[in-house]
């Protein structure tokens, strides 16, 4: 187990060298630079050409990924180029965020999409089944921006149920001490800080929540109908234990391996849906941050979030696949 | 979404007690003005500073700031500034003459990174250079000295005449800081390299001023920085408690905080919300227009054979109905541009020719410039409204659907406003005809046209050199109202050698709860809290 | 049959044996490492075969699940790279040749597979699957000469002309198993590795496919590896019956003189462990029930690899000592047994005793790696 | 009374959009307490069926079932769900083919054991767990303790079918069902579980319905055998009467298509002509006339009815003669 | 008549009433096609995507106005920045867009382009990402200790690209190759190579160890002849699946190009992602603007996401019996 760890964790590195290369190059040939989105339309030739020479970005591409790889390898990602702040304070600081929303979006996903799943297969061919599928389609099909707006419409302005902007309340004056607001809220005792906090988590991680949701009730929904025809849960109807047993020990309890390889590949997802229901929430998240960065060719942040974003995706894969042989004895990892 | 509200009406009846949120967005870059440019930042540190001279509330005309009075001797290089007395900066320590002199010497004086034009751009583009200057491209400094004398007045000498000067010193860039607390918190130290600008503690998280609001926080993390209410202030104090300002960027997500009374305001109400927020009982506040929307006609772009004619450009000209343009994608109280200033600022000239809707007369120019088939590379930006612009797409597609009515191929390049569109009109010449505008910074003409026509750029790909000395003659001018004729003749100019198509000029707007009063729209969005009340 | 398929019908069968496999072995290694692999390993599938098969003739082999028997008859026609030793066909050392040789010798050395069904690929009908290997090695000059052939092939195995447009799972198991031989007949080889033929079979078809498979190899001359784990099929069907246990032969002779006088302890267990349709028989039977399961072919025990579950085992020997496969005295020569105590255990000297079942863990079956889902909306349209 | 009475049991499994399929069609048998009863035909002739539909287990839509099975005079096929599972696992139990399938992978064998003790003994705790390493070490697992912590994937097949057969005869039921226990295992494994069954049957006088198609498993174990075919028992009679007097055809077909490890070398198998598919739906005859050896004008057009004579029955118009079943 | 007589003439009509062979035989796909055919989800998918397909092919030349027109500005009777948007009446069925024009006829109109959009990435997706899985996978499968590398190295290269934020590729796509409609296919394409990479490679692994293809091995098949005629064809099965599936996702990535304005230049040009995008400031307005573009994506994409799913289930080797 632990060579595996090891072993998953030594093959990251050259991925994610392949990736700060490729990612390296492929971002300093987009057109334009951080100069224009520096100065917007009040650039002039001039202004542009000192700044790009400044900045050193009419050097070869080989010799500023020489440097930048120089800066990265001794621990430092750098400075944002729009905020003047370093890339790690910026990742620190917004990271949280989007972390409390990916979460709070997979245990919606989660908790409601293995129920509906499991109803569907059970009930395979009725009306449940039907709206269901309906349901997931309509989450998959509609665009963020409108069904955050559907949302909000409905449960904050009509029946003034949950904020809709924001990560806190403005006037709350919380302690910060980890940057997740909720958790602050908590090992302060600042309980209002914490379920304000919370209450601001639960539209955008409705609207993150669509497509996981849907995926995570389609894969069940299969995967309990798989399980169902297996002969173990046969031979556990002809031991004749109670209908409660059957489901969660023997029919859930395997159709949940596929799920849960499946959630470590929506975490990714998540993570990149994240950009634009932060944006749509005003929700302050790396997703929004890394919108902005592209349009100001942040180069620096770019380079650290995603390859952040990279390692973080291929850690929570090498946790589902740990947890994996956790959840099924069957799994040797090698 | 009731936690405010409730807290709202909590509150005593007291109005000084009370909090506005409002609404903006985009978060601020640094708090230090002299170190940004741009328009979130400055809307937070006009609360918290004060310049010299400012404009009027609700206006662009130059009135008195923190100097009562302002006066050029003879030569117009050496400007006496009287200052107002009784003024304290927030962290205590007194307004005087000797702190304004600190503090245009620590811009004239900036060093390193501090002449990046990134970091002190205002200074830059307005004074041309520095005490030293580091990089070639940077001219003689047109600040050349201050002097205080006594505690109220300070001498300030310029190296030449300029129409900037002193309309200039309105910008918030050079808003007056305690040299205190600059010291303090290392206000010059921006450290780093040019590629990896790291700003000094003093920029982030310390500034102070003179202004009716001082700052409390900035929390980066849930995207807002709180002011509270400045109890030495000198004039009256401000009205509320605490200000917020809390950035949304999405403009329906604003709209719905707004109604979810989880903001009392915001800036950047799309045209086609007034309306709804007006019957909802939202008060619109209408900006005067102080920008204009152009379709800038590029003479050396693909189809620089046909645009360098003049014909050409004027068929174009005739070509757009821009009436309609107006009419159906601007708000209420919009006009159509006749030229590249809004009127009501000195030098506006209602004589220029005109260039009215008519599809023949454009066929008929184009025929008589023998040119056919003229096929336009058309640049339009996505993703974007500007103050001046609303809807670029829907614009573009009522454009285009003209130019194809006079019998012009039209070729669209869409592009992302920042940096991909910029770059794409700005820096280089691949582009026939693109929609760019122009807010005003400060209250002169040459903002406007200057920036345009003062020399040969890519944007418009032009040269006319009597034109370009025409502009240097009218910077030179001292006497402001010669200046303003000067103006005239050069909008006539303009318009006649039609370098590219005036639009329309569109009030931008900002919108108040219901219960909010005390705000005043200004052309150069320097909207001031301090009479802001919440009822 | 016609001619084009039959080989020296009329021949007598050469005196030189068609295969011959000397100390062959296939070992698989166990790998594991941190950055790069390192063997740890080896399962040892087969670990020291000597065998030879006399052309024209059926050589049996039977051993439980797991004992290298597939593994065996793959090596043999080099479709498992081997780890030591040799194969010789028809003279021609095949361990050692190159890949486009040993390619062209394919033609001459064909197996059929135990599932009929998962060894035709089920996008191919059935001309195209006869087709392929006449392809491959371009007999028949031309279509229709090809399809002659396959038409031949048809009749040979007693499929109808209609099932050439027809797909596998349109067929039913006898069926489907008559088209595995009838791909393997179609490229007239000498050799056929016939790997489990019946054992997925409905009970009456299996005697379908023997009888075919007799039929054939009267008709054609052929030669046959037959493998299964029924010890009454090969019997039934082999000429010399070689029984194989933990990689390695336990024990060789002819069909009959392996029923009559079986001399190994675990081919007598073997043997006694299969039922017969006959109350009487069964009642009287005297079982030899082993303890315990096979054990894993990574780990296999020292010395004699039965031991752990003989009932004859012995303190001495047995523990420390692998035996060879030898001929013992007082029976046929070409009766050989890999056992120390064969005679006294013929003679009755050695009386079985009971034998502890030592716990086995089983190679690897019901294990699996990670699954990999790959979800179509698991990737989002950002909007 | 016998402990359990088949009679006229149909299984019609009818889904929407396809033609219905009679799986078992009027299946009648019985099982005395402490007899050994064997249910022998080829794949797909109805066997598995016929036992789900017993217990129960057939899925609950698209199946129609007919007919009756008596457990101890209580028709299982009427009895509500909740008293179905009481019986199951406690009266009757079963135990089934593939014993890596039919053990939850994911769930040690221990609580599998365990679950059943605690359901249906009302057993909890160091008990349950106790009675459960008993329960391995009386099916011959070794070292039973450390057994109950592993996972069905840890044990070699033998071992895995054990613990099926511990969890099915855990609570000492009256009835088992194996259904074809050995068909997944190597021969010298299949001894030792025939084996196990036998000595559990002799010591409890657990009765056991045996399920196979090889006519040599219960040649040894099975007091009476029935034949099935397409769904209906075509030959039913004591063993030594079905192997020495068989008349149906069919039971003629699977004795001699099977090579016997005592038969003569090179003697010619006589194999069932065609397959499972060549069935006539038995309205319009028997069953068996497609690939019988003995066919006469009367096997189609009437479905022939079971012939009894004793405790041997047989379903065919044109029975093989005692005679020639010798000869054959 | 003998009895053997008997018994052939018998048996031979016993064959009619268990079914006479037929005269041709059925594939896999066609066997799959008959199932597919009876499953009344994939009939009411079919059903919608006929239509779809019908109204993208001939309703064009049935509309009452021009898309493209703005009919509504020049007479004045719309102004979006004013908030002044008619909604549906006699002449305008579904009113009017921001833009004056007729919603009806952009509706009808935009499901070319939709179609096309949608079909075109996906193909493009499927091709590129079947190259890269089917190298993969066929080199791992036969190609020995050089294959495992040679996938290995295209998996680690695919593995980023699945690790990048979607959003990224694709802009970073777009914004390399140009603003087009071509630009669109290929950026909303390359978010699915990935994917269709992976499920390729990991459905031929599983098909490595199949005993057919080893039986062509041992028929002295050629290994790249194994691979193009043995591990594709059967492996390929999942990925049209998927394909269909990611039809519907693709008009939507498409549109969301569009909208961060990567996509097709010329804006006026009616498609429903593009129009669902523009609908955005004007949702207080008339949400109309918004749904009617939405219903059309969600009916499609359910008509898809039926058809695929019925396939995957007819195709399901679990259920081909
Ligand atoms: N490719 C392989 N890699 C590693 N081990 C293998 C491989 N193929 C077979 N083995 C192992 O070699 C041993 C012998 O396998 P083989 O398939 O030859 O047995 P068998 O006698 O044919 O069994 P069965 O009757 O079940 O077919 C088994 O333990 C098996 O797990
Ligand atoms: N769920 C089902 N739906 C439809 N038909 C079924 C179902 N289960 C079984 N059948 C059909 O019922 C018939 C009898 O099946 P059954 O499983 O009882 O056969 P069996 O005698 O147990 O065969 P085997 O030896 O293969 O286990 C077969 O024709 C089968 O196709
Ligand atoms: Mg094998
Ligand atoms: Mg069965």
């Amino acid at each position: 187990m632990f060579r595996f760890i090891v072993r998953r964790l030594l093959q990251v590195i050259p991925t994610l060298f392949g990736l700060s290369l490729l990612l390296f190059i492929w971002l300093h040939r987009l057109p334009g630079g951080p100069e224009t989105a520096i100065l917007g339309e009040r650039g002039t030739p001039e202004l542009r050409a000192r700044i790009r020479h400044d900045m050193g970005l009419d050097e070869p591409i080989w010799v500023q990924y020489g440097k930048f790889m120089k800066r990265v390898l001794s621990g430092d990602l750098g400075t944002s180029i729009s905020t003047k702040r370093p890339v790690t304070t910026e990742f620190l600081e917004r990271f949280p965020g989007t972390i409390e929303l990916t979460v709070v979006a997979l245990i919606f996903a989660i908790g409601l999409g293995i129920p509906l799943g499991y109803l569907a297969a059970r009930r395979r061919g009725s009306w449940i089944d039907s709206v269901t599928v309906g349901v997931g389609l309509l989450g998959i099909c509609t665009p963020v921006f409108f069904l955050g707006y559907i949302y909000k419409q409905v449960f904050a302005v009509n029946l003034g149920w949950f904020p809709t902007t924001g990560r806190q309340d403005v006037t709350i004056d919380a302690t910060r001490v980890t940057g997740f607001f909720v958790l602050d809220g908590i090992l302060t005792r600042e309980w209002d800080a914490s379920i304000d906090a919370f209450m601001h988590l639960v539209l955008p991680a409705l609207t993150l929540a669509s497509i996981p949701l849907a995926v995570v009730m389609r894969i069940t929904r299969a995967s309990v109908l798989e399980v169902m025809q297996e002969d173990f849960v046969r031979t556990a109807e002809s031991k004749g234990l109670t209908r409660k047993v059957i489901r969660g020990r023997h029919i859930m309890r395997n159709a949940m391996l596929p799920v849960a390889t499946t959630i470590g590949l929506l975490t990714g997802s998540l993570l990149s849906g994240a950009v634009l229901t932060e944006t749509v929430f005003a929700f302050s998240g790396v997703g929004s941050f890394i919108v902005e960065a592209i349009d100001r060719r942040d180069y620096p942040v770019l380079m650290g979030f995603i390859m952040l974003f990279a390692l973080v995706y291929v850690l929570i894969n090498l946790i589902v696949d740990v947890s994996y042989t956790f959840i099924d004895p069957r799994v040797r990892v090698r | 979404g009731c936690a405010e509200s409730d807290r709202a009406d909590d509150s005593s009846s007291s109005s000084s007690d009370k909090t506005l949120v409002f609404g903006v967005a985009g978060d601020a870059k640094a708090l230090d003005p002299a170190l940004t440019s741009d328009g979130e930042s400055f809307r937070v540190t006009r609360q918290i500073y004060e310049t010299l001279v400012r404009p009027e509330e609700g206006g662009a005309k130059i009135v008195p700031g923190l100097a009562d009075k302002f006066e050029p001797d003879s030569s117009g290089l050496k400007w006496t500034f009287t200052l107002k007395k009784g003024v304290k900066f927030q962290d205590g320590e007194a307004f005087n003459a000797a702190a304004v002199c600190y503090n245009f010497d620590r811009w004239y004086k900036s060093t390193g990174l501090m002449q990046n034009p990134d970091v002190t751009y205002y200074w830059q583009t307005i004074m041309g250079g520095y005490e030293k200057n580091e990089s070639a491209d940077l001219g003689q400094s047109l600040f050349k000295s201050c002097k205080a004398e006594g505690d109220d007045k300070a001498i300030i000498e310029t190296t030449k005449v300029t129409s900037k000067f002193p309309s200039a010193l309105a910008l918030p860039s050079f808003s007056i800081a305690s040299p205190k607390a600059l010291q303090q918190y290392n206000a010059n130290q921006v450290t780093g390299s040019a590629d990896d600008i790291k700003y000094p503690p003093y920029a982030m998280e310390h500034p102070v001023g003179t202004g009716p609001f001082k700052f409390v926080k900035w929390d980066t993390a849930n995207k807002t920085v709180t002011l509270e209410r400045n109890d030495t202030y000198w004039g009256d104090k401000a009205k509320l408690k605490t200000l917020i300002f809390k950035t949304i960027s999405d403009l329906n997500a604003r709209k719905q905080a707004l109604r979810n009374n989880e903001i009392q305001g915001y800036d950047l109400v799309a045209p086609a919300d007034v309306a709804a927020l007006k019957s909802e009982g939202f008060n619109v506040l209408t900006r005067p227009a102080f920008n204009v929307l152009y379709m800038a006609i590029n003479q050396s772009g693909p189809a620089k054979a046909a645009l360098s004619n003049v014909k050409v450009r004027q068929a174009i000209a005739h070509a757009i109905n821009r009436d309609a343009i107006v009419k159906a994608k601007y708000p209420e109280g919009s006009t159509v541009a006749t030229q590249f200033q809004p009127p009501g600022l000195d030098g506006y000239n209602d004589g220029v020719t005109k260039y009215e809707y008519s599809t023949d007369k454009a066929k008929a120019l184009l025929a008589e410039a023998g040119v056919s088939n003229l096929t336009l590379k058309f640049w339009y930006p996505t993703e974007v409204t500007r103050p001046y612009m609303p809807d670029p797409k829907g614009i573009q597609e009522l454009i285009t659907a003209d130019l194809q009515k006079a019998g012009i191929t039209v070729q669209l390049t869409p592009a992302k406003w920042s940096p991909d569109y910029l770059n794409g009109v700005q820096a280089n010449a691949d582009h026939d005809i693109h929609l760019l505008g122009w807010t005003g910074d400060y209250g002169d003409a040459y903002n406007f046209l200057g920036t345009f026509f003062d020399h040969q750029t890519p944007e418009w790909g032009f040269t006319n050199q009597a034109l370009f000395d025409a502009f240097a003659a009218a910077d030179k001018e001292a006497d402001a109202q010669k200046r303003f004729g000067m103006y005239k003749d050069l909008n006539k100019q303009i318009m006649d050698y039609l370098p590219g198509v005036p639009v329309a000029h569109g009030p931008p707007s900002l919108v108040v709860a219901k219960n909010v009063s005390g705000i005043k729209p200004s052309p150069l969005t320097d909207e001031r809290f301090v009479n802001a009340e919440v009822k | 049959m016609t001619a084009s398929l039959s080989k020296d019908s009329t021949g007598e069968p050469t005196e030189a044996p068609l295969v011959e496999v000397k100390d062959l072995k296939v070992h698989f290694p166990i790998t594991r490492g941190v950055i790069f692999d390192k063997v740890i390993g080896f399962v040892k599938a087969v670990d020291g075969v000597d065998l030879s098969i006399p052309r024209g003739k059926t050589y049996g082999l039977v051993g439980e699940s797991g004992c290298g028997k597939s593994t065996l008859g793959r090596a043999i026609l080099q479709l498992t790279p081997s780890t030591g030793g040799t194969v010789t066909f028809d003279g021609t050392p095949i361990t050692s040749l190159g890949p486009g040789k040993l390619r062209e010798m394919r033609r001459r050395m064909q197996m059929i597979f135990q599932d009929p069904l998962s060894s035709l690929d089920p996008r191919q009908n059935v001309e195209s699957i006869l087709v392929e290997g006449l392809a491959a090695h371009g007999i028949g000059a031309n279509r229709d000469e090809r399809r002659k052939r396959v038409a031949e092939t048809l009749d040979a195995v007693g499929l109808p002309r209609w099932a050439l447009s027809r797909y596998p799972h349109e067929f039913s198991g006898g069926q489907r198993q008559r088209i595995g031989i009838a791909r393997a007949l179609v490229l007239g080889p000498d050799l056929i590795v016939a790997d489990e033929p019946v054992s997925a079979l409905d009970v009456s078809i299996q005697a379908q496919v023997i009888n075919l498979l007799e039929d054939l190899q009267d008709q054609l001359n052929l030669t046959y590896l037959v493998i299964a784990h029924d010890l009454a099929v090969v019997r039934h069907i082999a000429d010399v019956v070689g029984v194989m246990y933990l990689g390695a032969l336990v024990e060789e002779a002819s069909s009959d003189d392996l029923y009559v006088q079986p001399l190994h302890p675990y081919t007598r267990a073997l043997m006694s462990a299969v039922p017969v349709p006959d109350p009487d028989v069964e009642d009287q039977r005297e079982r030899i029930l082993l303890a315990g399961d096979l054990p894993s072919p990574a780990n296999p025990p020292r010395g004699c690899r039965f031991h752990t579950r003989c009932p004859w085992a012995q303190p001495t020997k047995c523990v420390d000592e692998r035996p060879v496969l030898r001929v013992i005295t007082g029976t046929s020569d070409t009766h050989r047994v890999a056992c120390h105590w064969a005679e006294d255990i013929q003679s009755g000297v050695l009386q079985p005793h009971d034998v502890r079942a030592e716990l086995v863990k089983p190679a690897s079956d019901g294990e699996i790696s990670i699954p990999e889902v790959l979800d179509p909306t698991a990737f989002d349209p950002h909007f | 009374m016998a402990l359990l009475e088949v009679s006229d049991l149909s299984v019609v499994f009818a889904r929407k959009g396809e033609r219905p399929v009679t799986a078992v069609d009027g299946v009648s048998f019985s099982v005395d307490a402490g007899e050994v009863v064997g249910l022998v035909g080829e794949s797909g002739c109805g066997k598995s069926v016929t036992s789900l539909a017993i217990m129960r287990l057939l899925p609950p839509r698209g199946v129609r079932i007919g007919g009756k099975a008596e457990f101890d005079g209580m028709n299982l096929l009427e009895l509500p769900q909740s008293a179905m599972r009481d019986i199951r696992g406690r009266d009757v139990a079963m135990i089934f083919q593939d014993p890596l399938s039919s053990l939850n992978p994911v769930v040690p064998i221990g609580i599998q054991v365990i679950e059943v003790l605690e359901r249906h003994r009302g057993m909890k705790g160091e008990a349950a767990r106790r009675e459960a390493a008993s329960l391995l070490d009386r099916v011959g697992i070794p070292d039973p303790n450390r057994r109950l912590k592993e996972y069905p994937h840890q044990l070699s097949g033998g071992m895995r079918q054990r613990a099926l057969i511990a969890m099915a005869v855990a609570c000492a039921p009256r009835l088992l069902i194996a259904d074809e226990p050995t068909t997944a295992l190597d021969v010298t494994i299949q001894a030792q579980i025939l084996e196990l069954l036998k000595e559990l049957v002799r010591d409890s006088g657990t009765a056991l319905l045996m399920i196979t198609h090889d006519l040599g498993v219960v040649a040894g174990l099975c007091e009476t055998i029935n034949v099935l075919y397409a769904g209906r028992v075509v030959e039913t009679a004591p063993r030594r009467v079905l192997f020495g007097e068989h008349r149906h055809p069919y039971t003629v077909g699977l004795l001699k298509s099977i090579p016997r490890l005592d038969s003569p070398r090179g003697e010619r198998l006589i194999p069932i002509t065609g397959s499972m598919r060549d069935v006539l739906p038995w309205p319009e005859g028997c069953a068996f006339t497609p690939r019988c050896f003995n066919v006469v004008d009367a096997c189609v057009g009437e479905p022939p009815e079971l012939r009894h004579t004793g405790a041997h029955a047989y379903r065919c118009v044109n029975p093989v003669a005692e005679k020639e079943v010798a000869a054959k | 008549m003998t009895l053997v007589g008997r018994k052939k003439e018998r048996i031979e009509r016993l064959g009619e009433l268990a079914g006479a062979p037929e005269e041709r035989g059925r594939s896999l796909w066609q066997e799959a096609l008959r199932r597919v055919r009876r499953s009344p989800a994939a009939l009411i998918g079919a059903g919608i995507l006929l239509l779809f397909v019908l109204i993208a092919l001939i309703g064009p030349f049935f509309v009452p106005y021009s898309p493209t027109d703005p009919i509504g500005i020049n007479s004045g009777e719309v102004a979006s920045g004013r908030g002044i948007i008619p909604g549906p009446s006699a002449e305008h069925w579904l009113g009017y867009d921001h833009q004056g024009r007729d919603e009806f006829s952009r509706m009808v109109v935009g499901a070319r382009q939709t179609l096309w959009v949608g079909v075109v990435a996906t193909i493009f997706g499927l091709a590129i990402g079947s190259l890269i899985g089917g190298v993969a996978g066929a080199s791992f499968a036969l190609g020995g200790k050089w294959g495992k590398r040679l996938d290995g190295f295209l998996m680690r290269v695919v593995d980023i690209f699945l690790a990048l934020p979607s959003l990224l590729l694709a802009v970073t796509v777009a914004a390399i190759l140009g603003p087009s409609l071509l630009t669109v296919m290929i950026a909303v394409g390359t978010i699915s190579v990935p994917i269709f990479a992976r499920l390729l490679r990991g459905s031929m692994l599983a098909q490595a160890n199949s005993d057919y293809v080893l039986a062509s091995t041992a028929l002295g098949v050629k290994r790249n002849k194994i691979a193009t005629s043995h591990l594709m064809p059967n492996s390929l099965a999942p990925v049209f699946v998927q394909g269909t599936l990611t039809l519907a996702t693709a008009i939507i990535e498409a549109a969301a190009l569009s909208f961060l304005g990567l996509g097709n230049p010329d804006s006026a040009a009616p498609e429903w992602g593009v129009m669902l995008a523009d609908a955005q400031p004007y949702l207080d307005i008339r949400i109309g603007l918004a749904l009617y573009p939405a219903f059309g994506i969600i009916v499609t994409a359910l008509g898809f996401t039926l058809l695929g799913e019925a396939m995957r289930e007819a195709l399901d080797p679990k259920l081909r019996k």
